[in-house]
């Protein structure tokens, strides 16, 4: 596996990131995301001159139980909720040092999602981050062409949030197959 | 190359080659003929089978034993309801990714082939229109009772009904799947007769174990009523 | 009209109309069968008559497959775009058509039963023939262009556009090719062209001539918008280029214009430079002199299909930069290394030439073989550094090239 | 230098005739769009003006379906992405989910596991270079001999997976079941006669003068262009870029085989063509070694019945015939995945359509759409 890039020096130049630890990322506010992102991407140290991945991650309100060893020492679960946000992640390598990846996320509400376009960094950015305007909402400052991608222009809603309801199918037939998918929602539910 | 227009001359050399080749290897064309025989129909609808359950009138070379198509349920031979191996288990209707598995599980149960009374499944609809052929059914069944067949005539002017196969249409003897898939219906009746003979080994054991396990406690009772008269004999 | 008049009228015409449409059936069939056959195919063999008692079928080869087209074209809806130019979009078809069969007429096809009508009606006696030749199948440039234009498509436009700018300046290699062989034979009758080649001694196994021979046909192929010059209709670029709105008979009649076109213009190369009927045993028997001609035509249709099968097609630039800067410079050089030659070889004899002896045997006949061997080589030579020559000059470096590998 | 600048064509005004540009909707339906694609394109005579590509016409949201059904019930979607090469797909979401819990895959399956996916990288560069002679204008010939070869490959994946193009092969752990007797003998023999079947397809297409004119030189790409855009696969190492997966990750058992990475410097449409056609002998090489290692034993790890990760994230990447195919999880202890997204190689390479074919004509415009390799249902997901 090519080797891991170290993010400590990352977090000492730019006090405003912090280094989220269970899911390995590197959170960038979305104000110096462009700075910072220049930076990697003209540094020697890192040259991380590739962005492979953009996408979108949908987290609903939800609470979690930890378990954690309280003052006596105890295991006990604590139930913690989470607020609900939107994350953008971004997985840059580098190909001239061909280093592995380093995971860079923007946080932002899920009500009026705003993050900091990455094309003027890399252009790779450009069609992934008009997909995850389509499909999750979040709106790119300074992205040279937004416009929705998968879906047709008239379409209202984003498809891969969570709490995305399905319009009326007007185009729907008769067919064997929706008696069987019937008789699934009534009695089963899909585990 | 140096003269000019070469490579095109190159090129048509080997357009001649294989245009004089393909009259002589056979193994070059691919593409096989199917029969033209007008009176040989290929089977339109499901029900159209000649007495002989699920044969293809076709050569099946054309159909490898390897491929598959869409699911079948086994039966061990005999009258189909009475050695079903289905149990409506319900897993591979939920495990189903296009979800186009219908079971309703039977109320009262029934002999299966080995005898212990059984559930079966009352209705089992394939809609045969939405599956995948993927084989996730047959591998999350426990107790193989569903496979893949490699029928793939199934064409039908109906356009509702004609896809859904009921129950009966899905049920196919075991030796018919020896006949289409002759390696897989071996390795799997090979590791059913194999689980069964270890099952087998384990019920003996634990019979064995039970067995020596009560001949002790006997003979320990033994020898206590033993001790219990020799102190009585020694009271007196 | 004098009764007879009009029965040689029919006899010199309807076989015309006879054969060669069922030639084009042939030609159909002989195309898909040896396409077929390059790519490791099969081709059209189920079509045939159905043995329905023995349960079989008579499979012909195939050869059923031609008349199915034809009734199927006949049975096809005849679609015309709603806004098209209603009137053009059917005259396209019919002009691409009645030129192709006109030309027909001129090549020097005397069938047995032609020598007992009048000489009026034989066609082929025209003293202008060749230049006919070229007038009247300049016709078909405006029929792609007028079914490019009525089909009030974009595609089809471009098509159009296309097929007048390379039938165009491809008719220039074309005609200059075919002046060096009439500078030869000093006369524009195609039946006395194909008599000056009378024996062996046909053109093409002359320097000048072989290479005339292979510009006349690479211009041949642009005319008729054969395999590497098909743009104006390029699947891959513009659906079908001019005959995308074309269903039905309609376009089986374009097909069927192509498909003659196809026949006349290598009936022509094949007078003008592989002595029309001339082989062997045609003194025993006149009428073979047709059965040579049809042979060697098919064998140019052959190779027709071969470069079909197997070259890609070029682009509009690369194509006009072809006829232009290379095809007429070369003809235009091959032209006077055919007059110094002549003038070489036959020196003061060239007045007393008479045209009706073959050319070749007289010029042979009066120069030593080592000079006339000497010009052959010294000609080709010329004419080869000439093609190196402009081919460098116009096209960028073009080859194939080495790539590095990395560990 | 990052965003190449469109050189401005403004309207035609040539003395007082005013006209406008031909604007063509090459798509959906369109004999050279490989699928369902579509691109405005503006013409000024036959030169390309402006070109904007449309996508979306085969999107099926599998991320959303995927994220509703359990791991293993999404493996038979991926088989739907790049239809072209299942294995290839079924492997770059079994290594990401394979991140997710311990399991250890046994020596059989890793060898069969490159030898398929090298098989499969055969089938989709020999059909690319039918199709892409197909967008030149050859009719259909170098297509047939691809398809000839590839009928032979498809064969033995039927016989090893039951399916010739839905494999559904890979599982999180090894394989779904080891490939029949005699399977091994018979690749053997397709591989050892692949390299006679490539000697005669570069002699008919290497040198041919017309194919050489109409690709040197056609829809350029920098190296940088090529870097900042995200390229990846055949068409990064056209440019110049020494960049491969199997190289730099050595994922799976790439690192026991010798094999070389060719790669160009033009970077134009000849170079993806050569470098697909010297990537194929590479596969072969790589086969012949992983042929001969192929031990005996197991195909399936000890993996749980219930798929069920522990909270995690995941980037799992392979190196596609089409370019760097990833798949990114986000596991949340239940047997659903949390997030499921897939990195599209082709939709990626399409980003610099519009900088390739400016200024072009518009026979070059199907050519180098037809040197990029896309496949719609990896597209549009």
């Amino acid at each position: 596996m090519s080797h891991i890039v170290s993010h400590e020096p990352i977090l000492m130049k730019f006090p405003g990131t912090n280094w989220d630890e269970e899911a390995g990322a590197l959170v960038v506010p979305t104000a110096q995301a462009v700075a910072i992102a220049t930076w990697l991407r003209d540094n020697d140290a890192f040259s991380l001159d590739y962005c492979s991945n953009v996408t979108g991650v949908d987290y609903l309100e939800r609470e979690i139980k930890e378990k954690i060893t309280n003052k006596e020492g105890k295991m006990e679960t604590v139930a913690r909720t989470e607020p609900s946000r939107m994350d953008v992640v971004y997985h840059l390598y580098s190909m001239q040092k061909q280093t592995g990846p380093l995971v860079f996320k923007q946080r932002t509400n899920r009500e009026q999602p705003e993050v900091e376009s990455l094309t003027p960094v890399w252009r790779s950015c450009e069609l992934q981050e008009r997909e995850v305007f389509d499909l999750f909402g979040v709106n790119f400052k300074g992205h040279p062409d937004q416009r929705r991608i998968l879906m047709w222009d008239e379409f209202e809603g984003h498809p891969m949030r969570k709490d995305y309801t399905e319009p009326f199918d007007y185009e729907w037939e008769p067919t064997p197959h929706d008696e069987i998918l019937e008789k699934h929602q009534r009695g089963k539910v899909i585990v | 190359m140096s003269i000019l227009g070469g490579g095109v001359f190159k090129g048509m050399v080997v357009t001649l080659r294989n245009f004089v080749g393909s009259y002589f290897y056979k193994d070059r064309l691919t593409t096989n003929d199917y029969s033209w025989r007008p009176n040989d129909k290929l089977p339109q609808r499901a029900g159209d089978y000649p007495k002989e359950e699920g044969e293809q009138l076709r050569d099946t070379t054309t159909v490898t034993n390897y491929s598959r198509n869409f699911p079948m349920l086994l039966h061990d031979g005999g009258e189909p309801m009475d050695t079903v191996r289905c149990v409506a288990c319900q897993i591979c209707e939920r495990e189903c990714p296009p979800q186009c598995i219908y079971i309703e599980k039977s109320t009262e149960k029934k002999e299966n082939a080995s005898g212990k009374p059984q559930f079966y499944p009352a209705t089992f609809d394939i809609d045969v229109s939405v599956c995948m052929s993927c084989q996730i059914c047959v591998e999350v069944c426990p107790f193989d009772a569903i496979v893949m067949n490699s029928q793939f005539e199934l064409s039908t002017p109906n356009r509702f009904g004609g896809l859904l196969l009921r129950r009966d249409d899905l049920l196919k003897s075991n030796d018919y799947y020896h006949r289409i898939h002759p390696e897989e219906a071996a390795a799997r009746d090979q590791r059913i007769a194999d689980e069964k003979a270890a099952k087998q080994a384990k019920k003996m054991a634990a019979a064995e174990a039970a067995k020596n396990k009560a001949e002790e406690k006997a003979r320990a009772e033994a020898e206590a009523n033993k001790d219990t008269a020799d102190a009585e004999k020694d009271a007196e | 009209m004098s009764l007879d008049l009009i029965r040689d009228i029919l006899i010199a015409t309807v076989p015309l109309l006879v054969i060669f449409p069922t030639l084009f059936a042939f030609t159909t069939w002989l195309e898909r069968k040896v396409l077929a056959r390059i790519q490791n195919r099969v081709g059209p063999n189920k079509v045939g008559v159905p043995l329905t008692r023995y349960g079989g079928r008579l499979s012909l080869f195939g050869l059923g497959q031609p008349l199915a087209d034809g009734i199927k074209m006949l049975f096809k809806e005849n679609i015309v775009p709603r806004d098209a130019d209603r009137l053009f979009h059917l005259l396209a078809p019919i002009l691409a058509l009645i030129p192709a069969m006109l030309v027909l007429c001129f090549l020097p096809l005397n069938f047995p039963w032609i020598n007992d009508i009048q000489d009026s009606v034989k066609a082929f006696m025209l003293d202008g023939a060749v230049i006919f030749f070229f007038a009247i199948s300049g016709l078909n440039t405006l029929a792609i262009f007028m079914a490019g234009w009525a089909s009030r498509n974009k595609y089809s436009l471009l098509g159009g556009m296309r097929a007048i700018a390379q039938m165009v300046s491809y008719e220039i290699p074309l005609v200059l090719s075919a002046v060096v062989v009439v500078m030869m034979v000093g006369s524009l009758n195609a039946n006395s062209i194909a008599g000056a080649q009378a024996g062996w001694n046909w053109f093409i196994f002359t320097p000048w001539g072989f290479a005339a021979f292979v510009i006349f046909f690479i211009s041949a192929l642009a005319e008729t918008n054969r395999s590497p010059f098909d743009l104006p209709e390029a699947e891959s670029e513009i659906i079908a280029g001019y005959f995308t709105e074309y269903s039905g008979f309609k376009f089986a009649l374009f097909f069927l214009g192509e498909y003659i076109a196809i026949f006349a213009i290598s009936g022509l190369a094949v007078t003008l430079f592989l002595g029309g009927g001339a082989g062997p045993g045609v003194a025993a028997l006149p009428w073979l002199s047709v059965v040579w001609f049809l042979v060697k035509i098919f064998t140019l249709i052959a190779v027709m299909i071969w470069l079909r099968g197997t070259l890609p097609r070029l682009r509009v630039d690369q194509l006009m930069g072809f006829a232009w800067k290379f095809l007429l410079p070369l003809s235009i050089l091959n032209i006077f290394i055919a007059g110094a030659a002549l003038h070489l070889v036959a020196g003061e004899r060239l007045a007393d030439l008479d045209q009706k002896q073959p050319i070749l045997r007289q010029l042979m006949e009066g120069a030593n073989p080592l000079v006339v061997a000497g010009l052959w080589i010294g000609a080709l030579l010329i004419l080869y550094v000439a093609a190196k020559g402009l081919n460098q000059l116009n096209r960028a470096k073009v080859r194939p090239r080495e790539y590095k590998y990395a560990e | 230098m990052n965003t190449a600048t469109a050189p401005n064509y403004e309207l035609i005004q040539q003395d007082g005739l005013e006209t406008s540009l031909l604007e063509i909707s090459m798509g959906p339906h369109h004999p050279s769009t490989h699928g369902v694609f579509r691109m405005d394109v503006k013409l000024d005579g036959e030169t390309v003006v402006d070109l904007k590509p449309v996508f979306g016409y085969l999107h099926r949201n599998h991320e959303k379906l995927a994220e509703n059904m359990s791991y293993l019930s999404s493996m038979p979607f991926t088989d739907r992405l790049d239809y072209f090469n299942s294995m290839a797909n079924n492997w770059a979401y079994a290594l990401a989910a394979e991140k997710l819990i311990e399991v250890e895959v046994p020596e059989r399956a890793e060898y069969l596991r490159v030898v398929m996916a090298e098989l499969t990288r055969l089938v989709n560069h020999v059909s690319l270079i039918g199709f892409f002679l197909n967008d030149l204008g050859a009719l259909g010939t170098p297509l047939l001999y691809a398809f000839r070869e590839r009928e032979k490959i498809l064969d033995l994946f039927e016989q090893a997976s039951g399916a010739r193009m839905m494999c559904n092969y890979f599982r999180f752990g090894g394989l779904r079941n080891d490939v029949p007797v005699g399977w091994i003998g018979r690749a053997r023999e397709v591989v050892d006669r692949f390299p006679v079947f490539l000697d005669e397809y570069e002699q008919l297409l290497c040198e041919n003068e017309i194919i050489l004119s109409r690709t040197q030189g056609v829809g350029n790409l920098s190296r940088e262009l090529a870097i900042n855009a995200g390229i990846t696969g055949p068409m990064l190492r056209a440019s110049g870029v020494n960049y491969d997966l199997r190289k730099v990750d050595q994922y799976g058992i790439y690192d026991r085989f010798k094999f070389r990475v060719p790669y160009g410097e033009a970077g134009d449409c000849y170079d993806r063509f050569m470098v697909r056609m010297l990537e194929m002998r590479e596969s072969v090489e790589i086969l012949k070694q992983a042929l001969e290692g192929i031990p005996e034993g197991p195909v399936m790890g000890n993996a749980p019945r219930v798929f069920k990760p522990n909270p995690a994230e995941v980037y799992g990447r392979i190196e596609g015939p089409k370019g760097e195919l990833g798949f990114y999880l986000i596991a949340d202890g239940t047997p659903k995945p949390y997030r499921y997204r897939v990195r599209p190689p082709s939709l990626i390479n399409l980003t610099v359509l519009r900088d390739m074919c400016l200024g072009g004509k518009i026979a070059d415009t199907v050519i180098i759409l037809g040197s990029i390799d896309i496949v719609l249902g990896e597209v549009d997901r």
